[in-house]
């Protein structure tokens, strides 16, 4: 155990330190650049510095460099330090981009990986449907071969930035005559084709953070499809594996622990200050256990992917983990907001008003957190763990509808 | 002994439950939360015809004259229907007149009230959860309020506002006087709006008894009925949710996990519904256990509501934090009854010290 | 809503209150028999009276009265506070003597049920296999008709007082063809039998409240059964209903929530009464809202058969909501206990030590609630909720084993 | 940057693994569990003949020279396996005298205990919960210490005991003192036997430097390891009771109420083993967060395997609260660390102290 960087990391640390400090921010001219435009500029200069998409071979835009979880994390710490734009966090990067690389063809790969991770090519991801959530294989969309084009109707939710997204990654029925997983394939829509309609689903917090998309005999080339016709469930399976990260949902809540402890030290409860009340502090206690346990549990998955060795179990506990330290940290926020509690978690364009008060952003948080709570996906995740972590027997029903 | 109701406290529930059926189904429910002040005329009207305006108002004054018991009964069937309006602050005015007004002021304000003629609320609380009566700061001097009062129901459109003030005593304000400003808050419930009041010197009336924390008490009690309503109203949606949405082949009410979780919820809100019951018959028969038992039925059913609320949301998946669906509107409900009159943690430390623990 | 008891209840008090100080405790020669001896002897008189054994036609022993609950709650309100032996609480009167009222022959009944309702005849409960616990219908304790008796070969477990009974009521299975339910009778077996081996279950307590009971060819009188071969198990169903008390787990938890409090009133914690601690104090409020919401709901449940009226879904509820308080409980006094948690909560044969300190009782009662929280009890419990109270689809696997 | 063992560690944790299932498989378990003195000459001869005497204990004096996180390992081990016997009370001891002692002690005791020739503990805690070194009463004097320990691992027969003393000091008294008086405690964990130690007037040796926190928080360090160890046990009897226990035809786990249950407890406990990493590491080398870090793991661990106990008695139903089955061991420990050096409210309300909130 070894909780220093060896010297070799700190003199990398010292190198993205070096640059950070040269290229960002912009200087003269190119400081009146758009916020986006130089966010795409300094990108390339830290893919040519071998700082962003390091696993993209160079062919396709990235910078190629052999796997370093350390580095990786030095980068993601000094770009953090510095607010400067690193990988882009897009869901096009996170997970169109590593399923292009495993199960795409020559042409597609060229074709959208480097705008993807310039930030160029905006993606929105379309799995879900209003009668296929926790159940995602049941999904209904239809696509069928005319000619040399796929012609798709259906309806898909929960899609996030679908208003802005140039292209959507997609699951589709198109061998309605297969089993229920072996009937899907996973193909590319282009936002702009006719047909395509999308529309903002509005939240209870009153904000709209999620679209609602529908496919009216859209029309894409035959060629969009990543993987043979009907292994779309397999292809986007290693999407999600993707997906999954070993560290960044504990850090994320230890940043949501850190600004609501934060905010309870400006906090006043019932006449006196809220960190002092014995109940709230037992509280914050306690989710520190959570949040550090979480944490470390993050850093030894990072040090075994280092030496080369599975995180095994520890890896499928992050997102139950997170999920579970979310709902405390929101139900204590709840209890620090006090009297705000009353007021909208949002501006509201009937009554065209804005929240009082400089700490209306904690109502906010509380009920994005919100967010995290709903649906199966906590039940799905405690399956999962039974299942594969355990070996416990699978469901039945889940099973049965396979 | 006795613990239930009177034939004629099941009609009213009855009668009431079917009103709101008739005049405040999901559409227009939902047309009234969309809408500019959260308030419908017909709906209120309605209310108001039924004699729900003065239920608490003693028949001399053209009310019902009936008690908080009765008052709170009508809360939960109008807490279950979710139904908008000023029906909470409008009766604590009436139960503030009715209790602490002079014979002359109850003449001069009580029928109008009952009748519907004028609308009726209360300003309680004030900045930083100041809403016991001991920590109110507005100042009364040479008949003259001047202070900030900050969640006040329907205050923009109320005729007359009873003010609590500092040493815990009322006053009544009405809406022509000089020196009140009252501004809009956007408030989370979209049922019961809220506006902040504003008090510069304005002309008022001192009410001759001290009855503050029983009025206090009463929203107490009010709220923890309007909790009852509406979370015995989520386990309801939740449970015909989960019998009708299907995944995997099967209702998701076949799943073990979703069909404990139900049972849990309704094992958490039935056996609670005397709690504002016995709370209620307290208020208007054991005025000793009033108090503590006003602040354990809000603290705990109010706690309940929201716990449900986050509950029936899960339950529904995604498809529970959308505008679009019902959920929402009990799930803002909740946090009003959770929040306003005090949180649920500084009620149960009042539980405590009330029994000298 | 009336809480005060009319005239003609306050009336009957007085009446219970006069023969209580007549009769209670016994006066000169009668005080010196034994304990047991004074209880049966005075029970005698309270029967007679209508005291006790309202519901038991008198000649069957009982004092056969017109059911009121009203009644029945003053007779248990002021014999509890005179410390008067009523109505015998055991598992023979309150569980097999309904049964034999309703499903009995005659010469069961006349055999049986005085003796029962005296105390003077004890019985236990046969039901609970090593195999068979939330799944009782799948008991394999085997009854074969040979001539005129039967011949039983078996294992029970958690047979409370079975090294004391003088009789058994048992589930066996007598058909062996039949399905699941539909094989079992209902036989009494006394306890003297050649082949009845009892031993003493020994809980991770130290103490033994429970029994083991093997059978092993044992031999009773064909007569020896309730109801007809293979309806045993909707013979012992209704024993279950009858165990239901719409009052009596709520009334215990309440008793229970007090002994904790002026338990706690006594107690230092972190060099502090335990009662200061701002923690204890909300943990013990948010307790008493469950433990008053329950109780009030017995009353309503109480008021409701009072008027002739079904208590519905609310019945359903007293025994998980007991559960639940009783988890709650033992949650708090564990962190009330102290240190006392680092000793043995019931004296030690090996180490001949008894617990230190007169408050060594708590730990004795956290651990007795820790009994209730065993077991699938509390999962059938919401299966039974879920499936006959709301409505929902029955579980499939239950469904398929039936 | 590496979160993880080093090869020795993994080395280390294995060979004391195999010796465990080795030499203390559940009959012998059993057996010194239900013993008169919770003690199995044996198995601590092999314990110390593997060199788990003097872990800590540096080189020069017979010891292997390793650090708390080293030992932590060796406890986790240990309370997967319920291990019986004094190791916890004798590792604390070695490394008071280590940290504390004079050369000329260290000398005199250091490699007797390393060898196991003589047996050491530590008697930190007072009556009414008095576990921080800032409240212990007892009075030294002229060489001669007064007062009365609470609950001693093993005090009746430790060669030497490490008493804490008012003023945070620790002093060293032997076996053979004069006016030591020890009595056994009915205690409720059976692996790890307790005794009151009384002293009037006893011998002793102060030990010069102040340790008597560093200690306190090695000990939280290894109980915080044991718990977790006993935990991920619990959670293992658990699965496999599930997986083959049958009811209504399937094996329970097939219930989604007992496999969500089973992720749940894995989930609770299997990311939390860096606690008692971090907490070691940082007694070893991050001298500022370790009295915060070992507060936090003890009740954050020991809190969970309470919880984890309770569950896997639930799984495991009636047979689960029987003296016959195992389980029961395992929470009685969990009783144990969770109780001993101080409750999980009380190292909380620590933690937050040492951050100043």
């Amino acid at each position: 155990m070894d909780l220093s960087y060896s010297e070799e990391y700190e003199e990398f640390r010292r190198e993205v330190q070096a640059f950070l400090k040269g290229y960002w921010p912009l200087q003269g001219d190119e400081a009146k650049l758009s916020h986006r435009e130089q966010a795409t500029l300094f990108r390339e200069r830290a893919i040519a510095q071998g700082y962003a998409a390091r696993a993209i071979p160079k062919r396709y835009g990235g910078s190629e460099r052999e796997a370093d979880v350390l580095k990786a994390r030095i980068i993601g710490e000094e770009f953090g330090k510095a607010h400067a734009p690193g990988d882009i966090r897009s869901i096009g990067a996170s997970m169109l981009v590593p399923t292009l690389l495993e199960h795409g063809q020559e042409w597609q790969k060229e074709r959208f990986i480097a705008p993807t991770i310039r930030g160029e090519m905006v993606w929105c991801q379309g799995y879900s449907e209003p009668g296929a959530g926790s159940d995602l294989a049941s999904l209904q969309t239809k696509a069928e071969l005319d000619g040399d084009e796929w012609v798709i109707n259906g309806h898909k939710v929960w899609t996030t930035g679908a208003n802005i997204a140039d292209y959507m990654f997609c699951l589709c029925r198109t061998e309605p005559e297969a089993d229920k997983h072996g009937g899907i394939s996973y193909l590319l829509i282009d936002m702009k084709s006719e047909g395509v309609q999308v529309s903002l689903l509005r939240q209870m917090t009153g904000t709209a953070d999620f679209c609602e998309v529908f496919l009216n005999s859209v029309r894409i080339p035959a060629e969009n499809i990543i993987g043979k016709r009907g292994e779309g469930w397999n292809v986007s399976r290693s999407t999600l594996k993707h997906e999954r990260n070993m560290i960044g949902s504990a850090e994320a809540s230890r940043a949501t622990f850190r600004s609501l402890l934060k905010f309870a030290k400006g906090v006043q409860l019932n006449g006196r200050p809220a960190l002092e009340d014995p109940v709230i502090r037992q509280r914050f206690a306690q989710i520190e256990g959570y949040v550090t346990a979480h944490l470390y549990s993050g850093y030894r998955q990072l040090t075994l992917a280092a030496r080369g060795q599975e995180p095994g179990l520890a890896a499928m506990l992050n997102k139950l983990t997170s999920t579970n330290i979310g709902h405390m940290l929101a139900k204590l926020a709840f209890d620090l907001v006090g009297d705000q509690a009353l007021e909208s978690p949002s501006g509201d364009e009937v009554m065209n008003l804005k929240p009082r008060g400089g700490q209306a952003w904690v109502s906010q948080y509380m009920w994005s957190l919100g967010i995290a709570i709903a649906g199966g996906t906590a039940n799905i995740q405690r399956n999962v763990i039974a299942e594969r972590g355990l070996g416990l027997p699978r469901d039945r029903a889940v099973q049965r509808s396979n | 002994m006795d613990f239930g109701l009177s034939d004629e406290q099941e009609l009213l529930q009855e009668t009431v439950r079917g009103f709101v059926a008739k005049e405040c189904p999901s559409p227009k429910l939902r047309e009234i939360f969309e809408g500019q002040d959260g308030y419908d005329a017909t709906l209120w009207d309605g209310m108001v015809k039924m004699g729900l305006g003065g239920l608490v108002v003693p028949e001399s004054y053209g009310g019902a004259g009936l008690e908080l018991l009765d008052l709170a009964l009508v809360v939960e069937v109008l807490g279950e229907g979710a139904v908008p309006g000023p029906f909470f602050g409008h009766s604590l005015a009436t139960l503030a007149l009715t209790l602490g007004g002079s014979p002359e002021q109850k003449e001069r304000w009580l029928p109008q009230l009952a009748s519907g003629e004028a609308l009726g609320t209360v300003a309680l609380g004030e900045d930083n959860q100041a809403w016991d009566p001991a920590a109110w700061t507005a100042k009364v001097s040479e008949g003259q309020v001047t202070g900030e009062k900050a969640y006040v129901p329907y205050g923009e459109r109320a005729d007359l506002i009873i003010v609590g003030v500092g040493g815990g005593g009322l006053v009544a304000v009405t809406r022509e006087s000089s020196g009140l400003k009252v501004e809009p808050v956007n408030g989370v419930d979209r049922t019961r709006r809220l506006a902040r009041v504003t008090l510069q010197s304005a002309p008022c009336e001192s009410l001759p008894e001290a009855v503050a924390d029983r009025v206090r008490d009463a929203g107490l009690v009010l709220l923890a009925a309007d909790a009852f309503g509406g979370a015995s109203k989520l386990v309801s949606m939740a449970v015909e949710y989960a019998k009708t949405r299907e995944q995997f082949g099967q209702p998701i009410a076949q799943f073990q996990a979703v069909k404990h979780r139900l049972a849990d919820m309704i094992t958490e809100i039935e056996p609670a519904r005397g709690l504002y019951w016995y709370a209620a018959h307290a208020f208007d028969r054991i005025p000793d256990e009033a108090e503590r038992a006003a602040a354990l039925a809000k603290a705990h059913l109010s706690d309940c509501f929201m716990q449900l609320a986050r509950d029936t949301v899960e339950v529904h998946g995604g498809i529970g934090f959308t505008w679009e669906s019902d959920v929402q509107i009990w799930f803002k409900r909740a946090m009003f009854d959770r929040t306003f009159l005090g949180a649920p943690a500084y009620h149960l430390e009042r539980v405590a010290q009330l029994a000298d623990w």
